[in-house]
C-alpha cells in the first residue's frame, strides 16, 4: 500500500511553471532521491510535500487522506531538514534541540541525537560558535531526536565531513529498516541503497508561465491555481 | 616595560605584592580624611555644616572621570598594543567609575537642595556629568552584550575612546558656559583659592578614594582572569574530545 | 499547550540571555523619556502638563524598536517553515510569541513608567490609572505590531502597504491611554477610556493572532 | 570614489525597492509628534512653547528606528566581509552607507519638519532656523548613530543596547538644536547654537566614520 | 619565488586555539586544497588568509610584503567566496554584480561571469527568487567578473550541480594556467589536477587556550597576543 503519494503535481514559482505532471508514491522503508540541476525545483518540491506551500495543481496523500485534511497528523508524523538550518545562534546547542522537541507531541531522545551527529561534547557550546558543518549537524540532530516515519531532506550531506556522512547514511538505513521513508534532494552522489532516482527536470516545461500560451486554461478552472 | 605586564601572569605576581599596599593605603587615608572632615575642620561662613558633603562630592567627582580617563587610556592601549589585560582592566573599572558618578550625582542633588533649592538643574556641568553615567552604563552593556568576551571588550574600547570627548566638556563646562556650578578653586592649574583647613581632608580624602579606586580594579581584574582561565580550560576540554571522537 | 509554553520560553531565554539585557530595556525608556526636560526646559508646569503624552510616546517606541525583529530572526533561519509545519495551529505560535515580545518588552516598561511619571513630575493621582492603562496599552501594542511585523516579513509589495496602515492602528491607543492618565489627573471618571482600551484589546487577541498566521504562512509560500 | 558613489546608490535602490523601513521613521515622526496635542491638550501657547523640544526628541527618537537594520543585513548576507578586504579604505565605505542613510531618512524627516511644526504653532519666524538646524542635527545623529550601529553588531538585542549608546551622545544635537529654535522664536541671535552644531558635526564627520570602520572589522573578525 | 605565504599562523576563536604553527608558501600557478573534518579551521585560516581577520600570532606575507602592510594592493589582487554568499536578495543578479564590480578598481567584464556560470538567462531576476545552487553560482560570477591574481574559496562547491561543478573546475584550470592562484577549503574530493592538499587538522593543539597554562607565554610578547 502506497503511503505517502503526490499525484499530478504543479509548482509555480513568481508566475513561472517550474514542474507539472508529477507524480510520485513510495512505501514504508522506501527511499526517493531527487535530483537534477540547480533551479531545477527540488527544493520547491520539498516544501510542497512538506505542506509549507501548496501545490498550484494536484494532490499529496498522506496514509489514505490528503495533507491538508488533516495537517496536524501530517506534521506530526513528518521531519523536514531545509537549506536553511533553523538554528537559533544564542542558544546553546542542547537548548536548540530542547526547543524543537517541545514543539512535538512525542517523547524526544536528544542525548541519542548528540551521539549520532558527533556533537555531544559540544552539547553546551552556543550555536554561534559552530563551524557550517557543524550547525548542519545540529540541524540533523534536531530530525534525529524525535520519530516520526517520514523524512524530507533537502540536501542533507551539504558542508558535512566524510565521518558525518557516513553517520546520515547509517541513520537513514536504520530508519528505513524501521519502516520509516526518506525523501532526499541532492546535487552530489548519495548512495543510498536500492533508492529509487528521480530527475526532477525531466518534469519542467520549458518556456510555461501562467500567463502566457493559455497554460492557465489547461490546468482548468477546477484546479486551485 | 608595558609588553612586560600585559602578560597575565606576571600581572599577577606585580598585583599581588601591590595589593597589600594600597589596601593599607585605602584605609589609613579615607579615616584621616573623614576625621578631618568632619571633627578638624571649621564649617563653612556661607554654607554652615552642609559644607561637608564636599568632601565626598568632590573626591567622587575627581574619581568618576578618572576612571573614565583610566578606561580611556587602558582601552586605547588594548586596540593598539592588543594587550589582552589591558581590556580586562578597563572592564574591571567601569562598574567601579559608574559607582563614583552615582555618588557624585547624589551628593551633588543633595548638596544642591539647600544650597540652589533645587535637587536638580539642566545645567552644563550636571548635565555632562550625567551623560558620564549613562557612558559608564553602555560601555558595560555593550562589553557584557556579546557571547565573545574579546568581541564585546574591544567594541566597548572604541565606545570608550569616542566618549572620551566627554571628559574635558565635564571639566570645562563651568568655565565655557555660566552655570549655576562651582568653578574649580582647588584643581585650578596655579594656586588653589582654598584655605588649607578645608584643603588638607580634601586632598586626603581624594589620594583615598584613588587608593581605594586602585585596589578594586586589582582584586576585580584579578578575579576576571581566574574565571577566565576555568572558562578557558573548560573550553579546551570540550574541543578536544569533538576532535577525538 | 506544551509547545506554546516552549516557545514563549525559549523567546524569553533568548531575550534575557544576559541580566544587562532586561535592564537595556529600561535604561532606554529612562534615556528617552528624561530626552524631553533638554528639549524643552525643565519648567516642572510644562513637565507636568507633558508627562501623560510624553510616558505613552516613549512606551510605544521602546516596543516598535524590538518589532523588526520579532519574527525576522526566525525567518531568516528557517526556524518560522518549521513553525508552519509544527503540529500545533499557527495562530498559537504566533500569540505565543507576541505573549513573550510582552513579557520582555511591555511588562518592564510597566514597571518603571511611574518611576519616570515621577520624574516628569506627573501628579500622584494619575499613578494607578497610568498602570492600569498602560497593562492594557502595551498589550494592544505588542499585538499590532507583531501584525505588522508579519505582514512586512518577505511578501514586500502588500506588506509595506499594510504595515503602513498598521501603525496609526496604535494612535487610538495613545488616545485613550493619555486620555485616561490625563482625566484622572484633572478628577474626571476614566471608566470610559479603560473601557475603549479593554474593547481595543480585546478585538485585537482575536484578529491579530489570527492575522499574523496568515501573514507568516504567505511568507514562507 | 566610484566605489563610495556605488554603495550610496545600492543602498539607496535597496531602500526604495523595501520601502517600509524608510517610511516607517516619517509615519513615525509624524504620529508621535502629532500625539502631543492630544496628550497635553490643543492649547495653542503651550503647544507653541513645546514645539522646538518636542520636535527634536521625536526627529530624534525616530531616527533610532533605523538605525538597527543600517549594518545588520550586510553584516549577516557577508556582505560586510567583502567591505572589509575591498581595496578602498573602510572609513570611506562606512561613509558612504551613512551618507545613503541621510539621504533616506535624515532627509525626509527634514522636509517634513516644517509642516510638523506649523501643526504644532510653532511660529513662522522660527521656521529658517528650524530647516538650518536640522540639517545640521539629522546629519549628526546619522554619523553617531551609525557608529552605535557598528558597535552593537551581532551583540544580543541590539535595537535596544543602540538606544542605550546613542541617546546620551544625541543630547548636546538636543539642547542646541531646539536652544536655536527657541532663541529665533524669541529674537535673539542663533549664530552661537548654529555654530556649536557644525562644530559637532564637524567633530563627528572625523571621529565616527573611523570608529566606524574600526568597529566593523572587530565584528568581522 | 613564493608568491604567497604564511608563517606560523595560529588562530585563537573565542579564546581557544584552533590551529598554531601553521606554514603554507604557494607559487603562481599553484593550487591548495585545505580539509580536515567540520570544526577544524578551514573556515578560519580562509579568513586569515583573506585578511578578514588577524592571525594570534604569525604573518602572512604577498609578493614580498606583509599584506597588513599595504592592505589596499592586497585587496585587489584578491578574491575570497566565503560561506555566505554577499547576495543582496532585493537587488537583479545583474544589479548585483555590477555593485561588486564597482568596489574594485579593475575593469570587470560581467557578461563573461554571467556566461561562465550559466546564469546569462537570469541576469533580470531579482536574486531573492533564485534557487540555493543558483545564489551560490552568483557569489562565484562576482569572483569571476574580475580579474585578481589570488582565489580564496570557501567551500565553492556547496549547493552546485554537476554540470556547475565542471564549470568551475574549468574555470580554476585556465586561473591557474594564466599564473593565477587558488587556495580552496572543501568537505568533498575536488580533483584539482596536482593541487596540493593539507589537512589542517594535524595543527590543531588539544587543551590549548589563551588563557590557559601560560599559552600567552609560550607564544611570546613579541608576537602580538
Ligand atoms: C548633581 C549635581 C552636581 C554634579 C553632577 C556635580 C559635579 C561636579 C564635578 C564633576 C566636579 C569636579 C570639578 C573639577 O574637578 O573640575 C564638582 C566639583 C565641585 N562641586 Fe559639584 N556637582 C553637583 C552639585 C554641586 C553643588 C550643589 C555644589 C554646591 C553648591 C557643588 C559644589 C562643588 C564644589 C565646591 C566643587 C569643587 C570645585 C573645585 O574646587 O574644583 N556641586 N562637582
Ligand atoms: N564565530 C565563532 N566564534 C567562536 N568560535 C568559532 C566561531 N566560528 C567557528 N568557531 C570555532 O572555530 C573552530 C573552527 O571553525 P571553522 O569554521 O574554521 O571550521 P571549518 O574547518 O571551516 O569547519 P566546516 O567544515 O564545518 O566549515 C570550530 O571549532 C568552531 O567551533
Ligand atoms: N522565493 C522564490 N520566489 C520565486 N521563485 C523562486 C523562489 N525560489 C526559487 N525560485 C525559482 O524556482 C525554481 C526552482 O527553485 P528550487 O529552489 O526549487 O530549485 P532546486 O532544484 O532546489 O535548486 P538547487 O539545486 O539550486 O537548490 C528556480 O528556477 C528558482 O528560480
Ligand atoms: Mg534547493
Ligand atoms: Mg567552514
Amino acid at each position: 500500500m502506497d503511503v505517502f503519494s503526490g499525484e499530478e503535481l504543479t509548482c509555480i514559482r513568481s508566475d513561472r511553471i517550474v514542474f507539472a505532471g508529477f507524480n510520485f508514491s513510495v512505501k514504508a522503508g522506501d527511499a526517493l532521491v531527487l535530483s537534477g540541476p540547480n533551479g531545477s525545483g527540488k527544493s520547491s518540491l520539498l516544501r510542497l510535500m512538506a505542506g509549507i506551500s501548496r501545490p498550484a495543481a494536484g494532490q499529496i496523500t498522506w496514509r489514505g487522506k490528503s495533507i491538508t485534511e488533516d495537517p496536524e497528523r501530517f506534521f506530526s508524523d513528518m521531519h523536514y531538514v531545509g537549506h536553511r538550518d533553523a538554528v537559533k545562534q544564542a542558544l546553546s546547542v542542547r537548548e536548540n534541540l530542547i526547543f524543537h522537541s517541545a514543539l512535538r507531541s512525542v517523547t524526544s531522545n536528544i542525548d541519542n541525537a548528540l551521539d549520532l551527529t558527533g556533537l555531544a561534547a559540544l552539547a553546551d557550546v552556543p550555536a554561534r560558535m559552530l563551524s557550517a558543518g557543524q550547525t548542519r549537524r545540529l540541524a540533523l540532530a534536531r530530525m534525529l531526536s524525535s520519530p516520526a516515519p517520514l523524512w524530507l531532506l533537502d540536501e542533507p550531506t551539504v558542508a558535512l565531513d566524510t565521518v558525518s556522512v557516513e553517520r546520515l547514511r547509517a541513520a537513514i538505513a536504520s530508519h528505513r529498516k524501521g519502516g520509516g521513508i526518506v525523501i532526499a534532494s541532492t546535487n552530489v552522489p548519495l548512495n543510498i541503497e536500492d533508492g529509487v532516482s528521480v530527475d526532477i527536470s525531466t518534469f519542467a516545461r520549458e518556456n510555461a508561465t501562467l500567463w502566457s500560451n493559455g497554460i492557465a486554461d489547461e490546468l482548468g478552472t477546477e484546479k486551485r491555481i | 616595560m608595558l609588553q612586560k605586564y600585559a602578560n597575565p601572569k606576571r600581572f599577577l605576581t606585580l598585583a599581588n605584592s601591590v595589593l597589600p599596599w594600597t589596601t593599607c593605603a585605602t584605609v589609613i587615608l579615607i579615616v584621616a580624611g573623614l576625621y578631618f572632615a568632619f571633627a578638624a575642620s571649621p564649617p563653612d561662613y556661607q554654607q554652615g555644616q552642609t559644607v561637608r558633603i564636599m568632601y565626598v562630592h568632590v573626591p567622587s567627582a575627581w574619581m568618576a572621570m578618572f576612571a573614565y580617563a583610566f578606561i580611556v587610556v587602558a582601552s586605547a592601549v588594548g586596540l593598539i598594543w592588543k594587550h589582552p589585560v589591558a581590556h580586562v582592566g578597563a572592564l574591571a573599572a567601569a562598574p567601579i567609575g559608574a559607582c563614583f558618578t552615582l555618588i557624585c550625582l547624589a551628593t551633588g542633588s543633595l548638596w544642591g537642595k539647600p544650597m540652589w533649592g533645587t535637587w536638580w538643574v539642566w545645567d552644563a556641568r550636571l548635565t555632562s556629568v550625567l551623560i558620564l553615567f549613562f557612558l559608564y552604563l553602555g560601555f558595560i552593556a555593550l562589553a557584557n552584550a556579546f557571547d565573545d568576551s574579546s568581541r564585546g571588550e574591544k567594541a566597548s574600547a572604541i565606545l570608550a575612546l569616542i566618549g572620551g570627548i566627554n571628559l574635558p566638556i565635564i571639566k570645562f563646562s563651568v568655565d565655557w558656559w555660566n552655570t549655576l556650578h562651582q568653578p574649580a578653586s582647588v584643581s585650578k592649574i596655579d594656586m588653589p583659592s582654598i584655605h588649607s583647613s578645608m584643603l588638607t581632608p580634601l586632598l586626603l580624602m581624594g589620594i583615598g578614594f584613588t587608593a581605594l579606586f586602585v585596589t578594586l580594579v586589582i582584586i576585580r581584574v584579578r578575579a576576571e582572569l581566574a574565571s577566565r582561565r576555568i572558562n578557558a580550560l573548560r573550553a579546551a576540554k570540550i574541543h578536544a574530545e569533538v576532535a577525538g571522537g | 499547550m506544551t509547545a506554546f509554553f516552549a516557545l514563549i520560553k525559549r523567546d524569553i531565554r533568548i531575550a534575557l540571555r544576559q541580566l544587562s539585557d532586561t535592564l537595556i530595556v529600561i535604561v532606554f525608556f529612562v534615556i528617552s523619556a528624561s530626552l524631553f526636560p533638554f528639549g524643552v526646559g525643565a519648567e516642572p508646569n510644562l513637565l507636568a502638563r507633558m508627562a501623560p503624552g510624553v510616558l505613552w510616546v516613549t512606551a510605544l517606541l521602546s516596543a516598535m524598536l524590538s518589532f523588526d525583529r520579532l519574527f525576522q530572526n526566525d525567518f531568516e533561519d528557517g526556524t518560522l517553515e518549521l513553525l508552519v509545519i509544527a503540529p500545533q495551529p499557527l495562530w498559537l505560535s504566533a500569540l505565543a510569541k507576541i505573549a513573550a515580545h510582552w513579557i520582555t518588552t511591555g511588562f518592564p516598561v510597566l514597571l518603571v513608567a511611574p518611576l519616570i511619571g515621577i520624574m516628569l513630575n506627573l501628579k500622584p493621582e494619575g499613578l494607578a490609572v497610568l498602570l492600569a492603562a498602560m497593562a492594557l496599552g502595551t498589550s494592544i501594542i505588542s499585538l499590532i505590531g507583531a501584525l505588522g511585523a508579519a505582514l512586512t516579513l518577505g511578501s514586500r509589495r502588500s506588506g509595506v502597504l499594510l504595515s503602513l496602515l498598521i501603525l496609526p492602528l496604535a494612535v487610538p491607543v495613545l488616545i485613550f491611554g493619555s486620555g485616561a492618565v490625563e482625566a484622572s489627573i484633572g478628577g474626571y471618571p476614566v471608566s470610559q477610556q479603560l473601557l475603549m482600551l479593554s474593547g481595543l484589546l480585546l478585538a485585537c487577541l482575536v484578529l491579530c493572532p489570527w492575522g499574523c498566521a496568515a501573514a507568516l504562512r504567505i511568507a514562507n509560500e
